[in-house]
């Protein structure tokens, strides 16, 4: 047998921002010792106060820094560590980069190199599903060769159909086609675009599901061929296939069809010899079917809605599996409690069609008080750089139910202040008080068809008046200044303090 | 003493008076009770409006008062009489025909599409602003000819920055 | 049978700082409207802001304000509240206060009058409670009338014994008698100050037990007869009778005595025919018998530990229980996970005796990531009162055993950082990495056996060198400024901004 | 260039060389490397020393800097060599002969125990304040007469705040 594993003694996360602290964090209670790099871009970030030590990695452009694996693993070779957290986003599924570590000598923390390969080509990992049993979208078998292909395939499928990139992902490179006319140079079009975009021109066909719901299962498995699901995840409040609300357990599924679905996630992660944390993506049609759409190999950024209902820590788990520790769980231990629910906090602004918004942040207050995570890594003071995501937070609520998650997120969104740039925060209130959101009424397509920019104006916190008794208040406090000697400091300030001591 | 307060919405009148940390507010004709304190920094301000208590971030920079408050933002141009009579006439003598297009937001500039001397129509794309990795075109809202051209591709902009001034075409 | 009840839709906070904060969070949450009072002192506290209204009562003194029982009716029934949240401390057990907010036709979120009152004096509740079974501290038979009795009484238990006042609590007006030879005078000290302080001269005698453990139950009783408890908490780490670190479960209890313990609790609940949430406190002895000590008829600065292993919200079941709702919990839906701790942060200083630390709070970062909770009210700018409790903040953690909420909480105050007055952070730093503590094993007397105040230095998290280089660049760029034209900003700052942007 | 800095537990001396924004630092002999940027406000500092960041506050009144960091205080007198000479014998010559007896902490004055003129040994509690609910008693730590008493009982006192003076027995 193996020998007893040990933990890693030291670290390095090849990532920023907030997942860069969240990882921090859990090697910080771990007693395990960590790394931080940062691009020049980076030197302020918050980040890198979490960590024991940080290193430069190079400029700000992500190819030159975060996205250099030579250069992360010198620094993690030469900073001594066993071990790399890659976060998710930059190299978290780069099989490259995974086998890169490995040859170097260090534990890549998340799934093997081949696992990240064979899940990161659609048609491949379409193929390995569609063998193991687990329902998958009707389409070609695997890529087409050419558009009269084509049009056998959606004849054969029913219109409409997708044409999709194989190495594609985030909706990058994807075409609806609602009749046949349409092929021939949808289909040229497609292929150029998905070799300007991935390098790669294949293309294969899906039946289009019309407003699905995105449901998605959060697995754990180690060396030792244990495989467990920590229930499911709700991800349909999306805008350009970019999650915002996430949930669990989803208001969709009745107790039969979780069950099955989670089931049928462990039996693809089985399928694609998977190890560590992971996420089977589904879509969910109005008839309660599922088709498996991909496994995400890596920790995503939606993961503290699942700790907070399991109470298990998936970091911490994703850090012990790669140890070389058996899980500490079986399935019977998984019950999950109650309803979570995270909302992503971009730097965009939702009245202005979600544009970015950056610049410096003045000021923020985070919520805080009972079953409220806030996940972030921006301070008053920082400038929000411009070449990385735009997401600078997470909230995310605890509830007994869902109804209770939903009205802690009010509450909580309602606390939270960050002053000096834009931010989805208006948009999360807007959707916390809309009605089809509450009733669990929702599917892919809902931004979209329902949220306006300015359906936030009529949750303004703070109605125009108090502005302009404030700005005059203030006016006359200076008017009233102007006239006694200079450096004198605000009077009304100093009156506030002689008058609270006198009293 | 009267004061205007102009803000996007419109301009509204504003009549206060102080007694102690007492203000009394008129805007428009709707009475207003504020206690107003100094609170934790040089910018903040505890304010306490009819009872219901906000805390409030206020900065000034010439006539322009920002007020955050709760993560929301208001920009409001205070003026009083003279001033506000002063400020409209020199509006009035500052509105000549050029019109200048700022970055909307932070970027890198990726390319400019129009040359000095070019004649533009309302709506032509000018600059193009890289940020987070999204592209954002900047267009004139005016037609005209450009006038100068202010920045260079590669530039890093801040929000605000006049990108490319264009001088309208006579009426 | 009674109209189906409603919630309130107003209710008023008679309370200031992180409890109040606590209380409008659960209100805003509920959907109910919300009253803040504040003192003279308290303008710029920031519960102010959580709630919808806030109104003054009067000078910085409690009892021209806080203990104004007039005051604060008189407020609620002018906002027209239903109801009134007392919080903990100041009037939560006041059965005067109660029986006003009764009289004033208003709802008083706690227990009756009465039951305030019996449990309120020590003697009586003592006598209620062995009456009913529950195990009780050998001693008096009730009040002792002279020295000769109390000599008599402490020969039949044996020495050494407590002499206690009937009126008294938290500590004061105890005296320890280890012979008979002290008895007489003692007697006659402990009467004369029982009357000082507490407007009552009566005193009671108790077996005085060594070093034992501080064990309390939570339970929660509705207006229909059902009682729970919610588990017990371990609240041993206390100075002066003051707690510092509570948590749940206890590691001195095994599942049986547990059990016993909490199944008690429900019986002396029942046995004073409590309501709404209340702590049954025992102390527990070196052998693992308990005894009665006394019952909190009020919300505990340590119900979060509580909250967090069970997922019970006990500030929303104060205020549904009090509307009038039947528990929507049976015994057997209880089913605490994990393990919690809470750190109380004073603005004390642990090296120097814990002596109060006032002043301005320069800064302040809360601890956040997964499973911290905060439960805080100061700012930064915050001139702490001198005129009430030092209680600055909570700090709460979850983890899945002790020894990960452990390890969470040393990750939290690591994290913590209050400049501008001294607080207990490097205090509880060094328990959470104490030998003794960490094994759980400790009792009552552990901070004044084991805590040296200079025991705190050997858990500087930043060494001196660091600050010498932090002002050495500081004189260097001061005096690189001073031959600059004046005006011109900090040269280190600009050339940061420039050369972050060339970049 | 040279400095010294005061601390509590001693003094050191320390060798500084700046080459942009990084900074060769020797303290008594060791070097360390240090990188500072401006962070968030005018006197907040990111320091990365030897790989290691920490984020640091520095507030400079006079020649005394006080430097915050995750909570810990570290009060920092910085002289050059000059300084160091003349603040020397600047500190012998206020060396005189009385003794100022400060507030440890905030509070209200409720008592004087003591009366100007009257001499008093070590030890002797000279004002009680109360913070919080709990009395505390100043004591002077030198015998002397009492020269001074700047406190009236039930005053609000700040921490540091001098109550009362003490003139030492002549040795």
């Amino acid at each position: 047998m193996a020998p007893r594993p040990k933990l890693f003694k030291k670290v390095l996360v090849a990532n920023r921002g907030e997942i860069a602290i969240r990882v921090f964090r859990a090697l910080s209670e771990m007693g395990i010792a960590s790394v931080a790099v940062y691009s020049e871009a980076d030197r302020l970030s918050s980040h890198l106060a979490y960590a024991d030590e940080a290193h430069p990695i190079g400029p700000p452009p992500a190819a030159e820094s975060y996205l250099d694996i030579d250069k992360i693993i010198a620094v993690a070779r030469r900073t001594r560590c066993q071990a790399v957290h890659p976060g998710y986003g930059f190299l978290a599924e780069s099989h490259e980069f995974a086998a890169a570590c490995r040859d170097a000598g260090l534990v890549f923390i998340g799934p093997t190199a081949e696992s990240i390969k064979a899940m990161g080509f659609k048609t491949r990992a379409k193929k390995i599903m569609a063998d193991s049993g687990v329902p998958v979208i009707p389409g070609s078998d695997g890529a087409v060769k050419n558009a009269a292909a084509a049009l056998k395939v959606a004849g054969d499928i029913g219109y409409p159909v997708m044409l999709k990139a194989s190495a594609g992902g985030g909706g990058k490179g994807m075409r609806i086609i609602y009749e046949a006319a349409e092929i021939e140079q949808a289909f040229r079009t497609a292929r150029s675009e998905a070799e300007s975009y991935f390098g790669d021109p294949e293309i294969f066909i899906e039946k289009f599901i019309e407003r699905p719901r995105h449901i998605e299962v959060q697995i754990l498995a180690d060396d030792y061929g244990n495989v467990i699901y920590l229930g499911e995840r709700e991800c349909s409040v999306q805008r350009r296939y970019q999650k915002l609300i996430e949930e669990t357990p989803s208001p969709a599924l009745d107790a039969a069809t979780r069950k099955r679905i989670c089931e049928t996630a462990v039996k693809a992660a089985k399928a694609a010899r998977y190890r560590n944390a992971g996420t089977v993506e589904f879509m969910l049609d109005r008839n309660g079917d599922f088709y498996f759409l991909e496994v995400n190999t890596r920790l995503q950024v939606e993961h503290p809605v699942t700790e907070l209902v399991t109470g298990i820590d998936i970091v911490k788990n994703q850090i012990r599996i790669a140890s070389g520790f058996e899980l500490a769980y079986g399935q019977e231990d998984i019950a999950p409690e109650g309803s979570s629910i995270e909302c992503r906090i971009y730097a965009e602004d939702p009245k202005n069609d979600f544009l970015p918004s950056l610049g410096r942040i003045r000021r923020v207050k985070n919520p805080e008080g009972p079953w409220v995570r806030v996940e972030s890594y921006v301070y008053g003071g920082y400038d929000v750089p411009v070449y990385y995501d735009p997401l600078i937070a997470k909230v995310i609520t605890w509830g007994e139910d869902r109804k209770a998650a939903i009205a802690r997120m009010s509450r909580a969104l309602g606390e939270y202040t960050i002053e000096g740039v834009e931010t989805t925060i208006p948009f999360h209130m807007w959707v916390m008080r809309d009605r089809k959101f509450v009733s669990g009424d929702f599917d892919t397509s809902y931004i979209d068809r329902h949220y306006r920019g300015n359906a936030t104006e009529a949750h303004h916190r703070v109605p125009p008046e108090i502005a302009v008794i404030a700005a005059s208040i203030s006016a006359v406090e200076r008017s009233a200044r102007a006239v006694r000697p200079a450096g004198a400091a605000s009077r009304w300030r100093d009156t506030a303090r002689r008058e609270g001591a006198a009293r | 003493m009267i004061l205007y307060a102009r803000m996007p919405d419109g301009e509204r009148k504003v009549e206060i008076e102080k007694d102690g940390h007492t203000y009394t507010v008129i805007i428009d004709g709707k009475k207003y009770l504020a206690d107003a304190r100094a609170a934790g920094g040089p910018t903040s301000m505890s304010l306490i409006v009819d009872n219901r208590c906000y805390e409030v971030v206020v900065t000034t920079t010439g006539r322009k008062t920002l007020v955050s408050t709760g993560g929301e933002e208001y920009e409001v141009e205070i003026a009083d009489e003279l001033e506000r009579r002063g400020g409209a006439s020199a509006a009035h003598h500052t509105d000549i025909d050029i019109e200048e297009i700022k970055a909307p937001m932070p970027g890198v500039v990726v390319s400019i599409e129009v040359e000095e001397g070019q004649e533009v129509d309302p709506g032509t794309p000018v600059v193009i602003v890289e940020a987070m990795k999204m592209q954002n075109e900047i267009a004139t809202l005016v037609g005209g000819a450009v006038r100068e051209i202010n920045v260079n591709q590669g530039d890093i902009v801040d929000s605000q920055k006049t990108l490319v001034v264009i001088e309208r075409k006579a009426a």
